[in-house]
């Protein structure tokens, strides 16, 4: 559930008035700011990370955070290229499979087996990287160029590109999902207090375990959304994904506690670091410097979110 | 004690505006009006390469009165067709892109192409199919280098033995590029020198000190040892120093011309590197820029520095200068 | 793992048997690693991280985690490096040898300090805010790096070989460094800490009900920001050592120390959720990690499957731990 | 009344590593009726009440449910067969809405979209519970809002939405207030008028004398005699527990001392408005009134735990100034809080380090740790407050709810402290440890040390004062010494209306 509504409200506004700030200002003094492409290109760049920070909102309500997504994406660009063989749509299909049993082999290890689930998907996202490095040869491998590139590059009425379109379909629904199924709210009940979830019999592992798949498919979709745009693999893509989206999400209000957050929540928390980078690059702010603002903007954000927090128990 | 959070709040605000301010203020260079802006799309700029190379390449741009905006990718191909739609968007006059990953930016460039905005691939090639998108390249040839540093090798190792390699990062082009030219060298010059191992390092001489501890305790037969780059050779030979190995009995070569470098040579701990000088680059390709502002193409399409090697005879008339 | 004798041990034998069974495994079937020198080179590939890993430890054990020591690391390293410079000390004054001497004793203390500083920034916000420290620190992580290539212009900043500053790396004692033997007496100094004053008491106190700890009047800021300045301070003392070994620090150092240290710390036994562990766990998780790689170094075996290996090495070292624990760490 | 049970629970028996903590244990219940289990802690009350419920599984003996043989290995078992019970340890879920804290595992489907929660259906339903609970709250609220006693009350309508054959309730007033229990009881009256059985476990044996049909209690695991209704005294049943005699409690003397401690205008906006108030050496002082009154917060303002603006404090004379609980550590004040597992344990670490935490703080600057003197003291107070333990190394959980209370006293005593505040200091106690509990507070007082008391239950607070000080609404409406301090009296004034004005 949320945190008292009046709290909620304030959070989420808390985000988006930042974001109102940086578009009025930017607009202002740097007009490109708005410019459709513009736009667009920063719904693209927050479209990959969106998705993932998706499956990571059900994992963090639920109590629980994947490390290895990134690894898990490029895991399955990479799958995608070489099952090309088998045809587009099967080597696609099986691509996001694999991603999948990725996820669903984190869910195990961390509620059947009972490892953590920052060892789990630790040596996940290890694992995967040796994967991906072994079946690349260490090179860079690309596709035939394919009808995946059309997607990639391709957009409804020459503006919404069609990754955005993937991720606006995507959101929106296992947000519903989220904040509406039976599924959601165990995952609500069982970040609150896991012990009593089960007592009230919850079955926690599978609503576990389904998350962390979940959280692995959109990996996978993902993976496949980096093909159609790079058309290529190699065990140096997708480093950083893992912290960058468990920032946007972590900003987005999302406790690692779990029980409490939701999509939006998260998708804005991403959507504020990517806006926040485009508006440095526009700005043309050195990128050394960049970092700087970026890391005090989230620890300000953060730290005053908690405070008010805090401050509203004595009432 | 009381952390009084008023107090912090404040301090960070205060952070966050400084920084801001110096941030907007620092990026603001105002280009007189005939200045054009350019685009400077390094892969990432957090490596020591970069950083004297983003300077020099400023500076000449600037004495010409242009204005150069500095892109920075994470080292993450992904981010950085994201980032290059971003100039395009932004209506650059040229692009220069160092490609983080030779295949996967093609399509971005197309795209560039498209949106009419001029592409140059500097410091590193993109693959071939990349040339029908862009309107040339500079710099240096990874493979090249690769090749000068396996001659150099060749040549002290008298065309046999056993080498080690300390790696940059296991699939980054470049050090794709240096196995590469190794290989085709070795196998031209038909040689019977044998790599025992090929370790990645993440560019982190500390990383590149303890992988030499490991093949120093392995390999007993080592002869010599390719350093991907001169700061990985500081740290191989940090590690020779401390093994109580004497200057020369193992062999290093690296790529870069750095002035430890230059000294560690004189000194005899390494045998030679491949100049390439982040001043002499970014000057260069600025050139080339300017010629392409000046005259709108670039002729020849690719213009390459040439690496000269650096070894024990002609150490001497290289100065250290980064 | 908390104090008492028979809880501590079950829990700390758990991951001792696994090192020494792989140790075993090793000395047996990996050519040269049981030799003086290979071990020698496995303390001294843990001593750097490990020394940042123990001041995690007790940062976790609060109940925290601080992901800017990487960061911590690369800034002190770099300030370290250039106070050994005369150049840059005639800067400031025309550098006669005194004066040296005089920067030579800052290019030690300032990074200490620095570390401190940033260990207290992160302290004062995480408990001041009462924000998650993940987050927070994660920023910190971004803000110092930042600095820290703002600083240093994104060059490499060599050493000036300073022979009484690189001893602090490279002097020997029976050719082990001096910096193992300070690794280990570090270690046991914050177990020490921990286990036999009232701060490290409180300190576990803290990590397992903070609540209550404020209730029962433990100065529960003072101790957490204490727990966060000594991580700092303790990668800033890993700086100095790095830099005074290498000569060289640059923006990038210590790229991703954050990930190992806290994976070492947690192999080690620690809780992520505070009040359980043991720097001596922290110790022998940080051991197990680089026994792991050294292994397969020496057994030649190609990067990518070295992934892989070490993936499922530390799963099942963890797996082992938990079964004997019966409860996830 | 249904004559024939609904459950019976024949030879059950329950071996821990080490303890055997049912050694066939027999028990029944008939529809409609209520049937109180009580005894002290680790008697195994709540060890049955478990495998009841499918926690935890029996190692002999059988269980009827309406006459057919059942096997219950898992909580969804016990369900199914309308099996319901409220846990002593909150079993909620603070971040979710009231409505699906009370649906919670059983959550209203959409018709045609079964993995759909249906909204609607879930309010309504929530709101239709807290109608029949008399419980004026908003459903979508979130459950961490409310206040302990009605999270309490919420538990109970978890119970009530269920397929609910039989009902548990573990200590379920613990937490509530006499008005708030009578509506408990109003509710379980209902319940039983529907054939509902009702299995009732407290320590509050008044409760339980006058809502249970039967009772049975357990000692050491075994049976000691079940008593029907009327058939019986308190002494009885107490005796059946103990096993022996207890002496009820005498009132110590309250005579007064110099005044130690003074408050004046003690203010917290929106709960208490110009407290003022002087406590005097070896005095037991009580601050009573119903839930809202403010008597919680102002011990805790008192502590330093909760913000509050005061005109004059003084203590020996002195004005001080408590901004937080070291500040009144420093004065010699110490405090016990209400929620044990909450707010004083620390489960994980040993009963040493649980009991030696104030006594260390203390000596704070001699920053050494002499583990000698600090087994010396802890065994020394924990011998003094008899507290039953295998060693002080042991876990902390590893004692009953009766002996950590002690344990926490212990703690705080170890500081010899001028001024003791306790917070409802028996909550979840068992009588054999209330009883020694009251004779260290009686003890305290007699040494010379000033207590602050206030409990949940009014007669608690009554039996144990000199002066009872009663609020309502945030106001202080009287005061009570002597003679005058009766149960009659405190609930007079504490239900005269105050208002607090902000």
């Amino acid at each position: 559930m949320r945190r008292g509504l009046a709290r909620t409200l304030l959070g989420d506004q808390k985000i988006l008035l930042i974001l109102f700030g940086i578009t009025i200002v930017l607009a202002v003094i740097r007009p490109v700011f708005i410019s459709p492409e513009n736009i667009f290109n920063v719904l693209f760049q927050v479209s990959i990370n969106g998705m993932i920070g998706v499956g990571m909102a059900y994992l963090m309500i639920g109590g629980d955070f994947d490390l290895s997504v990134g690894s898990n994406m490029v895991f399955a660009t990479t799958a995608a290229i070489l099952l090309e063989g088998l045809g587009i749509a099967p080597g696609i299909v099986l691509a996001v499979l694999l991603s999948s049993l990725a996820g669903f082999l984190n869910g195990v290890l961390v509620t059947k087996v009972k490892i953590n689930s920052f060892i789990t998907t630790l040596s996940m996202m290890i694992f995967l990287r040796g994967l991906v490095l072994i079946f690349t040869d260490k090179k860079t491998i690309s596709g035939s160029t394919s009808a995946l590139f059309a997607f990639g590059y391709g957009s409804l009425f020459g503006l919404i590109p069609y990754p955005v379109l993937v991720a606006a379909v995507v959101l929106p629904v296992f947000g519903f999902v989220l904040a509406k199924s039976v599924w959601g709210r165990n995952l609500y009940a069982i970040g609150s207090n896991s012990k009593a979830a089960q007592m009230f019999g919850i079955n926690v592992d599978s609503a576990k375990i389904a998350s962390f798949t979940l959280t692995g498919a959109l990996c996978g979709i993902s993976g496949i959304v980096l093909l159609s745009r790079l058309n290529s693999a190699s065990g140096t893509y997708g480093m950083d994904t893992g912290l960058d989206v468990i920032s946007g999400v972590l900003l987005g209000g999302t406790s690692l506690a779990g029980g409490e957050g939701s999509v939006f929540r998260a998708f804005l928390g991403v959507l504020l670091l990517g806006v926040l980078s485009n508006a440095m690059i526009i700005l043309h702010v050195t990128p050394y410097l960049q970092q700087v603002v970026k890391g005090l903007m989230l620890i300000t954000v953060v730290a005053v979110d908690a405070y008010q927090a805090r401050r509203a128990e004595y009432r | 004690m009381r952390v009084s959070m008023r107090a912090v709040i404040v301090l960070l605000v205060v952070l966050c505006a400084a920084s801001l301010a110096f941030a907007s203020g620092g990026g603001e260079k105002a280009a007189p009006k005939a200045g054009k802006t350019v685009a400077l799309m390094w892969g990432g700029t957090d490596a020591p390469f970069v950083g004297p190379h983003i300077k020099s390449f400023t500076a000449t741009m600037e004495k010409a009165g242009h204005k150069v905006v500095v892109f920075d990718s994470k080292w993450d191909p992904a981010k950085q067709s994201t980032d290059l739609d971003d100039a395009v968007a932004q209506k650059m006059d040229l692009i220069c892109l160092v490609p983080i990953d030779p295949v996967a930016i093609i399509p971005a460039l197309k795209k560039a192409k498209a949106a009419g905005v001029p592409v140059m691939t500097i410091n590193t090639e993109a693959s071939k199919d990349a040339n029908d998108y862009i309107v040339g390249y500079s710099g240096v040839g990874s493979y090249e280098q690769g090749l000068v540093a396996a001659e150099l090798l060749t040549e002290v190792m008298g065309n046999k033995g056993n080498l080690a390699v300390v790696e940059g990062v296991s699939g980054f082009n470049v050090c794709v590029q240096y196995a590469k030219a190794l290989e085709d060298t070795f196998k031209k010059k038909n040689s019977s020198i044998k790599v025992l191992a090929v370790q990645p390092t993440n560019w982190a001489p500390a990383e590149a000190t303890k992988v030499t501890e490991d093949y120093l305790t392995r390999f007993k037969n080592m002869d010599a040892i390719f350093a991907h780059d001169d700061y990985l050779a500081g740290g191989v030979i940090v590690a020779l120093k401390e093994a109580g190995v004497k200057p020369g009995q193992i062999k290093v070569v690296g790529i870069g011309g750095i002035g430890d470098a230059l000294k560690a040579i004189k000194e005899g701990w390494m045998y030679g590197t491949v100049l390439q000088s982040p001043i002499t680059e970014g000057d260069f390709e600025a050139q080339r820029v300017i010629e392409f502002l000046k005259t709108g193409k670039l002729n020849p399409f690719y213009k390459i520095m040439d690496n000269p090697k650096i070894d024990p005879k002609n150490v001497a008339n290289y100065k250290s200068e980064f | 793992m908390a104090f008492d004798r028979f809880q501590k041990t079950l829990a700390e034998q758990a991951i001792l048997i696994i090192l020494a069974g792989l140790f075993l495994l090793c000395s047996l079937f990996v050519p040269s690693f049981f030799t003086a020198r290979n071990l020698v080179n496995i303390l001294k590939q843990s001593a750097i991280i490990g020394i940042v890993a123990a001041g995690l430890t007790v940062t976790m054990i609060a109940g925290n985690v601080d992901l800017s020591v990487g960061s911590t690391v690369a800034f002190s390293g770099i300030l370290a490096l250039l106070f050994t410079h005369t150049d840059f000390s005639k800067a400031f004054i025309s550098g006669t040898s005194e004066q040296n001497a005089v920067f030579l004793a800052l290019a030690i203390l300032l990074p200490l300090l620095l570390g401190g500083a940033v260990g207290l920034f992160n302290g004062m916000v995480v408990t001041g805010s009462g924000a998650n420290s993940v987050i927070i620190t994660l920023g910190a992580l971004a803000a110092v790096r930042g600095g820290a290539l703002l600083f240093s212009d994104g060059k490499v900043i060599y050493g000036a070989h300073n022979p009484l500053f690189d001893a602090i790396g490279q002097a020997q004692i029976a050719t082990i460094p001096i910096y193992v033997f300070f690794f280990l007496v570090f270690v046991l100094l914050l177990e020490a800490l921990l286990r036999f004053t009232t701060f490290g008491r409180s300190v576990y106190h803290i990590g397992t009900n903070l609540k209550a700890s404020v209730i029962a009047g433990i100065p529960v800021s003072r101790v957490r920001v204490t727990t966060f300045v000594i991580c700092g301070f303790a990668a800033g003392v890993a700086a100095v050592i790095l830099a005074a070994r290498l000569n060289s620090a640059s923006g990038t150092t210590a790229n991703g120390w954050e990930f190992d240290a806290v994976t070492a710390v947690v192999i080690g036994g620690t809780s992520l959720f505070g009040g359980k562990g043991s720097v001596l766990g922290t110790l022998l998780g940080t051991l197990l990690v680089t026994l792991i790689i050294n292994a397969m170094v020496l057994l030649n075996i190609p990067s990518p499957w070295q992934y892989v290996a070490k993936a499922l090495i530390i799963v099942t070292a963890v797996l082992i731990d938990v079964r004997t624990r019966k409860e996830a760490i | 009344m249904g004559a024939d049970p609904i459950l019976e629970m024949k030879g059950i028996r329950k071996e821990f590593p080490g303890t055997v903590a049912l050694d066939g244990v027999d028990f029944d219940l008939r529809g409609g009726e209520v049937h109180a289990i009580v005894g002290e802690n680790g008697a195994g009350k709540s060890t049955l009440m478990r495998i009841l419920c499918g926690i935890k599984t029996l190692d002999a003996g059988t269980i009827h449910v309406e006459g057919v043989e059942r096997f219950i290995a898992h909580p969804r078992d016990a369900l199914a067969l309308g099996v319901n019970m409220i846990h002593q340890e909150f079993a909620n879920f603070p971040h979710l809405s009231v409505a699906e804290n009370i649906f919670v595992g059983k959550v209203p489907r959409r018709r045609g979209l079964r993995w759909v929660v249906d909204k609607t259906a879930l309010l309504d339903g929530a709101a239709e519970m807290l109608e029949r609970m008399r419980l004026t709250l908003d459903p979508a609220a979130r459950l961490g809002t409310l206040s302990i006693a009605h999270q309490q009350l919420i538990e109970v309508a978890k119970a009530l939405s269920g397929n609910l054959r039989i009902l548990i309730m573990d200590e379920a007033t613990s937490s509530l207030n006499m008005g708030e229990t009578e509506q408990l009881f109003s509710t379980i009256e209902a319940l039983k008028a529907q054939g509902i059985g009702v299995i009732y476990i407290s320590h509050r044996l008044k409760e339980v004398l006058n809502i249970a049909d039967r009772i049975s209690v357990l000692r050491d695991g075994r049976n000691a005699g079940t008593f029907a209704r009327g058939s019986f005294s308190e002494e009885e049943i107490v005796q059946a527990m103990l096993g022996k005699k207890i002496s009820l409690t005498e009132k110590s003397s309250g005579r007064k001392g110099d005044v130690v401690f003074l408050v004046e205008n003690l203010s917290i906006p929106g709960k208490v408005k110009d407290f003022s108030f002087t406590l005097h050496r070896g005095e037991v002082l009580g601050i009573s009134g119903l839930s809202g009154s403010g008597k919680e917060v102002i011990v805790r303002s008192l502590y330093g735990l909760w913000p509050c603006t005061v005109g004059r404090v003084e203590i020996g004379g002195k004005p001080v100034d408590i901004m937080r609980p070291a500040d009144a550590l420093r004065q010699g004040i110490a405090y016990l809080a209400e929620e044990r597992k909450t707010l004083s344990l620390f489960p994980g670490m040993s009963i040493r380090e649980n009991a030696s935490l104030l006594w260390l703080l203390s000596i704070w600057r001699r920053l050494v740790i002499s583990r000698t003197k600090e087994a010396a003291t802890v065994g020394e107070y924990t011998r003094r407050l008899n507290v039953k333990m295998t060693g002080i190394k042991a876990e902390v959980n590893s004692l009953s709810g009766g002996n950590q209370q002690k344990l926490i006293l212990a703690r705080l005593l170890m500081v010899e402290p001028g001024i003791v505040i306790l917070n409802d200091p028996t909550r979840g106690v068992d009588v054999g440890s209330k009883q020694e509990i009251y004779q260290a507070i009686f003890a305290l007082a007699r040494q010379g040390a000033s207590v602050i008391m206030t409990s949940s239950e009014i007669p608690e607070v009554v039996s144990l004062s000199d002066r009872v000080l009663v609020l309502s609404r945030g106001i202080l409406i009287g005061e009570l010494s002597g003679g005058d301090v009766t149960v009659d009296n405190v609930l007079a004034l504490a239900s005269r209306a105050g208002a607090v004005t902000t």
